[in-house]
């Protein structure tokens, strides 16, 4: 029993971490470069589950699913970053003018139609404001907790994994669900790969440029206004195909987002803000607090992550690994 | 032997493995005017920052007319008569000119924390920070906003804010970075005509006028003090001439 | 504050409909349309359940042609959220500005007690589908009757059934760590204790727990079952990763988890799951069997449990109804109606209510099957006549704390 | 104050004390005052949020521990007045502890601790079954009857709640040009040179704390007057969250702002989600669009383009396009 325990636990708690590396990778790095904690991250995974759901019910290959479901959020993501958190003068005049096309005009307000295209034609966008910037993204996670209720009803959907990876896998007498044991896998792989992109390329280099000073990329010509495209694209999409792994271990439902938001905060501030090495610490280390935490003192299963989280702040600001000061 | 204004002795600070300041003394007089130089990077303004408390010392220690300084907080330094200038402008954009020194008149007043009379009623401290701002010749237009203002008259207010205090310690960052010859001349003569029983020590890059206005100067340079003495002796020294006055 | 006025206005202007209602006299109000107020849940996490609420009125009063007694039903649909304070708020809107005379709903416990005061002031019968026990025991709202069952209500008979039928000794239970799941495994481990069986881990898991790896880990090996009082998603998260770690112990269950609404989703993994439930959509009374076509061809969907509260409860309030002339509007009769319902068939069978107004009529267990490529709650056994009380006398019980985490207390916990 | 500001003062205090002859229905004038008491949470957070640039994430925490011990004292027999005040004060008290706290770390770090702290109440009222009921709450017995004046119908509570709020409104007012005010606003932009200018940063932004949870301590005071009922799900995230949308919505920078943000947000929730299923979307897109184009709230934003609209009718010079606004 008490062999049982602690290896079944050990397992659940890395391979948890896994998941969890998958959903804060991407968080971080949006976290670091842009200094703001993107709250739409839990719905981009969520969305991730729905959409795996929706393509393997339609015999999608469950890993071609993956990534498809990965990809199609990474562009939501793309799409919400240029549009919404950092538009374009050209973006803004265009929804000003659109907004004002339809309910200004119409409505015969001749003279607050000039004043508001006066308005917009001056506004900067949110540059700077990264207050407003977080709100956009809250704004954005309750339209797709919203959007996804709307299509994909409040029923909880299971996704199937993989058929050959249904069955329990059993390790010297002890029985372990050999999916999870692949998530981990997969995680590990995509860390990996994170860290090549990060460390032996030159995106990953602006990237870091970027994260440990915005602007002094920007002073060395990294355009980094693209940077933060690219890297939103790269965390929706790493939740996304989270999302899909996730889908066969924790099922799609409303409320996955903000069960998994925190998660994510929780492992970046531990780990640090924009450091891929303190995400991936941070994930392991939440999956042992957390699969720990609540076998061993379940009393404090609600503070067992937000405790530590106060203690790394007071004392540790930075986070184990961080490159930022929050 | 009178007490100085001002006594560091053997102050340290590190960033990361980089020395900041090295094993810094100095010791200036009530009264005196001294200039602190030393090419950029030389650690002046970091050992500013250890004198006013925003950056802790390694070691080392800093006196204030006597009382020891380490430890205590920069707002209770200033409350000894402590008061500062900034390099990069440190003002409040959006308020008016008066607002700017009214706060700082606020600073040593213990009605700062009332929070129910209003402020506007307090007419002697609008008539002190009118005061102040008249000092530096902006007497009119004190109710425009910072943001509005040009740069000459953003630098003079910082030094209306730090004077409006009748501080026994100035320290000025750099007070004419990045005027013009013209602007340089208004802030010199306003420089000259602060009393005597204000102790004043300067960071400044314009020769013509730092030397004309020191007394004694201290050359910094990788955080250590080279040269100590009068305008003469430290402008006679090689090491002064190697360092910074050369080429 | 010009703003300020001009949005309080709108929000007159919007409702300028219901400004004639509620100065209309009361008499004119009886003869227009039965006015029936729903609380439900249509966003948020628990919409789920909101949903399928909705889709069993609905057939309700699609078969019925919109009518009750006699009078068109006018159904006032309020979104709750989950949440306590705009659950009130709702039902204040219900009843001070819609001028409902009967209220249906709300499904969660915490937002049916949240609005308890208010129907005891306002004086506003109220057929609930919330389970928390004290509404109809020591705490029972006057105004409350309850079709479904309480919390616990369905867990004493499959605790008896475990403990009789399956002869299983050593069970642990787990459930959703809220006033729920608490009564729900709090009814099971009386029940089941009292029959000699021992009950040697109890474990109770954060609502918004993502994952049940670290709990199943911590299941003994030796288990001759595990009872589950899990809700909704969680119900479906749990047993499948329950069966993914390879163990393959027998589920039991108290009314929600292997509900029809997620059974196609578990799939094999819930196959011989036994559940005590008020209500199986293989139920084979007619007019349960019309109530599933209808679903199925509306939805697209078997009708679980929620779908099912709704339609009993609309069964009650038309035979209340009916029992009154069609009079819902005189209040302290068409509650005395409510509570004297008596009905020899209806979606769940017989049926009728206690003093309290809680509900007493069968209780079945049901076991997971596979039917054609279908899975479905097979009814193994009928307890008839089963009260809240179960079989316990109605003093005593009451002498007892309410149950909770710690009452009955544990006194066989193995650790 | 001007001749403007008088008239509007006297203008909306007529509309507020008329609110109950005006809206049709007991209904709406129990929105109104839930407007009123969002409002004042809103208020308070502002002080924080507006003048000082602290941004919680955890100002529902005051919900559960001036709420429940309103409740607890109430239901364990002390009279009304003693649980009112001792909540108010523990909570009070708690603020400190909280603002020791939260203050450790700055910008984002505080946000995160407040958030964490709130989360742990939460667990706490969530957890402590014995104690709060769990997630089944508790029940306040009844509203008091302050100075023999009976608040039970819903007019009474609105004139109640009116009184409470104009009080806090006015203090809150006397705040922001005071003094203290000015140098916590001073805290907010530059908080380097106020520490050399002889302020006590530490002490200005913990003081502020305390003060917004004084009065964010009355105001759940009322919320539970007014609900008559508490449970973890008013101490949740989402609540702290959209108190915070209210004050933002609304405009930081200003005092009326919260208050336009409360009675939007509390509408939307409340009427217009009778009308609208997918009233939840319509909160996100309200919140992206007013953020994309008035990022300083609706009221700053409102008077902006109202000023742009003057200036543009005399066809004199532009206004002035300071995009954010000070009050």
């Amino acid at each position: 029993m008490q062999g049982q325990f602690w290896i079944i636990q050990t397992l659940n708690s890395v391979a948890f971490g896994g998941l969890l590396f998958m959903l804060s990778s991407g968080f971080s790095l949006i976290f670091g470069l842009m200094r703001i904690p993107n709250l739409a991250h839990g719905g981009f995974f969520m969305l991730g589950a729905y959409l795996g759901y929706s393509l393997l019910i339609r015999g999608v290959n469950f890993w071609v699913a993956a990534l498809l479901g990965g990809l199609a959020v990474g562009l939501l993501g793309v799409v919400i970053e240029r549009f919404i958190i950092h538009p374009s003068n050209r973006i803004l005049l265009a929804i000003g003018s659109f907004l004002d096309a339809v309910i200004f005009r119409p409505l015969g307000l001749r003279a607050f139609s000039g004043a508001w295209r006066g308005m917009i034609a001056r506004f900067r966008g949110l540059a700077g404001n990264e207050q407003g910037q977080v709100l956009m993204t809250l704004g954005v996670s309750f339209i797709v907790a919203d959007v996804c209720l709307l299509i994909w009803t409040g029923d909880p959907m299971t996704l199937p994994a993989p058929p050959a990876l249904r069955r329990p896998l059993f390790i010297g007498g002890y029985s372990f669900p050999t999916y999870r044991l692949v998530v981990l896998g997969v995680a590990l792989v995509a860390a990996a790969c994170l860290y090549l992109l990060m460390e032996r390329t030159r995106l990953g280099a602006m990237i870091r440029a970027g994260v440990d000073d915005r602007e002094m990329a920007r002073g060395c010509g990294i355009p980094v206004s693209r940077l933060f495209t690219i890297v939103f694209l790269l965390g929706a999409t790493l939740a996304g195909i989270g999302g899909v792994l996730g889908g066969p271990i924790l099922n799609a439902y409303p409320g996955l987002d903000t069960d998994m938001l925190p998660l994510a905060l929780i492992v970046v501030i531990l780990g640090g803000a924009g450091s891929l090495l303190g995400a991936f610490v941070g994930s392991f280390v939440v999956g042992f607090l957390y699969n720990f935490g609540i076998a061993l003192v379940p009393d404090l299963a609600y503070f067992v992550l937000f405790l530590p989280m106060v203690l790394v702040l007071m004392f540790l600001p930075q986070g184990l690994f961080g490159r930022v000061q929050l | 032997m009178t007490t100085p204004a001002l006594e560091i002795v053997g102050l340290n600070k590190h960033f990361g493995g980089l020395p900041a300041t090295k094993d810094v003394s100095l010791r200036v007089m009530p009264g005196e005017r001294r200039l602190i130089i030393g090419p950029n990077g030389a650690g002046k303004t970091t050992m500013f920052n250890l004198v006013t408390g925003d950056l802790r010392p390694d070691s080392g220690s800093v006196k204030l007319f006597g009382q020891e300084l380490s430890g205590m907080s920069t707002q209770a330094r200033v409350h000894l008569g402590l008061a500062r200038t900034y390099q990069i402008l440190t003002l409040f954009p959006r308020e008016t000119l008066i607002h700017n020194v009214v706060l700082a008149l606020l600073g040593l007043e213990a009605l700062r924390w009332n929070p129910w009379a209003f402020l506007t009623g307090y007419r002697h401290i609008y008539a002190d920070a009118q005061k102040a701002l008249a000092q530096v010749g902006l007497a009119d237009g004190a109710e425009r906003v910072v943001g509005e203002t040009s740069y000459g008259e953003r630098r003079r207010l910082e030094l209306a804010m730090a004077l409006a205090q009748k501080p026994k310690l100035l320290m000025l960052d750099e007070p004419l970075a990045g005027l013009s010859l013209e602007e340089r001349q208004t802030v010199r003569e306003l420089l000259d005509k602060i009393p005597r029983d204000v102790t004043i020590v300067m960071i400044e890059h314009d020769m013509d006028t730092a030397l004309s206005f020191a007394e004694r100067i201290t050359v910094l340079h990788y955080g250590e003090v080279i040269v100590e003495g009068t305008r003469t002796e430290v402008v006679a020294d090689p090491r002064t001439r190697e360092i910074y006055l050369g080429d | 504050m010009t703003l300020h006025r001009r949005k309080v206005l709108k929000g007159i202007a919007a409702s300028g409909a219901s400004l004639a209602v509620l100065k209309a006299p009361y008499v004119q109000a009886q003869a227009g349309p039965m006015k029936v107020g729903f609380l439900t849940i249509k966003t948020g996490p628990l919409a789920s359940g909101g949903l399928q609420m909705e889709q069993g009125l609905t057939v309700f009063l699609k078969e019925r042609n919109n009518m009750i007694a006699g009078r068109q039903v006018e159904l006032h649909t309020a979104d709750t959220a989950a949440n306590p304070a705009q659950a009130r708020t709702k039902t204040q809107e219900l009843v001070e500005r819609l001028n409902v005379s009967v209220i249906i709903g709300p499904l969660a416990a915490f937002e049916a007690l949240a609005i308890d005061d208010y129907i005891r002031s306002s004086q506003t019968p109220i057929l609930t589908v919330a389970g928390a026990e004290d509404m109809t025991q020591r705490k029972a709202n006057p105004w409350l009757v309850r079709a479904s069952a309480t919390s616990a209500q369905p867990s004493h008979p499959v605790a008896d059934y475990a403990a009789k039928e399956l002869k299983l000794k050593r069970v642990a239970t787990i459930a959703d760590d809220f006033a729920f799941g608490h009564e729900c495994v709090a009814g099971f481990q009386r029940v089941f204790e009292d029959n000699g069986g021992k009950v040697v881990q109890k474990l109770f898991s954060p609502l918004n727990a993502p994952d049940y790896g670290t709990y199943i880990a911590q299941f003994k090996p030796d288990l001759d079952g595990i009872f589950t009082g899990h809700a909704g998603a969680n119900g479906l998260k749990f047993i499948k990763q329950l069966r993914e770690y390879g163990s393959k112990v027998q589920i039991l269950g108290g009314f929600t988890p292997v509900d029809e609404s997620l059974l196609q989703q578990m799939g094999p993994e819930a196959l011989g799951a036994i559940t005590g439930n008020w209500y199986s959509a293989q139920l084979d009374f007619p007019i349960n069997q019309k109530f599933v076509a209808a679903i199925q061809a509306d939805y697209k969907v078997d009708p679980g449990v929620y779908a099912a509260e709704t339609y009993v409860s609309g069964e009650v309030l038309e035979a209340a109804a009916k029992a009154v002339g069609g009079k819902i509007e005189d209040k302290p009769a068409f509650m005395k109606a409510l509570k004297e319902t008596n009905l020899a068939t209806s979606l769940r069978g017989p049926m009728k209510f206690d003093e309290f107004g809680n509900v007493v009529g069968n209780l079945y267990i049901r076991k997971v099957e596979k039917k054609g490529d279908k899975y479905v709650n097979a009814v193994v056994k009928t307890y008839p006549n089963v009260s809240q009380f179960w079989t316990y006398k109605q003093d005593e019980f009451l002498k007892n704390p309410v149950y909770s985490r710690d009452f009955p207390p544990a006194k066989n916990l193995e650790n | 104050m001007t001749r403007g500001s008088v008239i509007a003062v006297l203008l909306a205090t007529v509309v507020f004390m008329a609110v109950p002859w005006i809206v049709p229905g007991n209904f709406y004038i129990n929105m109104a005052s839930q407007v009123l008491i969002y409002a004042l949470f809103a208020l308070s957070l502002n002080l924080m949020l507006g003048y000082g640039g602290m941004v919680s994430l955890g100002h529902a925490a005051y919900l559960g521990v001036a709420g429940y011990t309103c409740i607890l004292l109430v239901t364990a027999g002390y009279n009304q007045l003693t649980a009112a005040v001792v909540a108010v004060l523990f909570s009070t008290a708690f603020a400190g502890v909280f603002g020791v706290l939260s203050l450790r770390a700055p910008g984002l770090g505080f946000i995160m601790i407040t958030l964490a702290i709130g989360q742990i109440v939460w667990g706490i009222a969530y957890r402590a079954n014995a104690l709060t009921g769990g997630d089944n709450g508790m029940s306040f017995p009844a509203r008091p009857m302050p100075f023999g004046f009976d608040i039970q119908d819903a007019k009474n509570f609105y004139y109640f709640t009116l009184i409470v709020f104009a009080i806090a409104f006015f203090f809150l007012w006397r705040f922001s040009h005071s003094p203290f005010g000015a140098s916590l606003k001073g805290t907010k932009e530059q908080p380097r040179r106020m520490r050399m200018l002889g302020h006590n940063v530490w002490l200005i932004q913990l003081l502020t704390f305390v003060m917004a949870g004084f009065w964010a301590s009355i105001a759940s005071v009322l919320y539970v007057y007014y609900n008559l009922f508490l449970s973890p799900h008013a101490l949740a995230l989402q609540q702290s969250a959209e108190i915070l949308l209210m004050a933002i919505l609304g405009g930081a920078t200003s005092l009326t702002g919260p208050i336009v943000g409360a009675l939007i947000i509390t509408l939307i929730k409340n009427v217009i989600s009778t009308y609208v299923e997918r009233w939840n979307s319509l909160l996100g897109v309200i919140f992206v669009v007013v953020i994309i184009f008035m990022p300083y709230g609706l009221v700053p934003g409102c008077k902006q383009l109202w000023k742009r609209l003057q200036s543009r009718g005399k066809n004199s010079a532009p206004a002035r396009t300071s995009s954010e606004p000070t009050e």
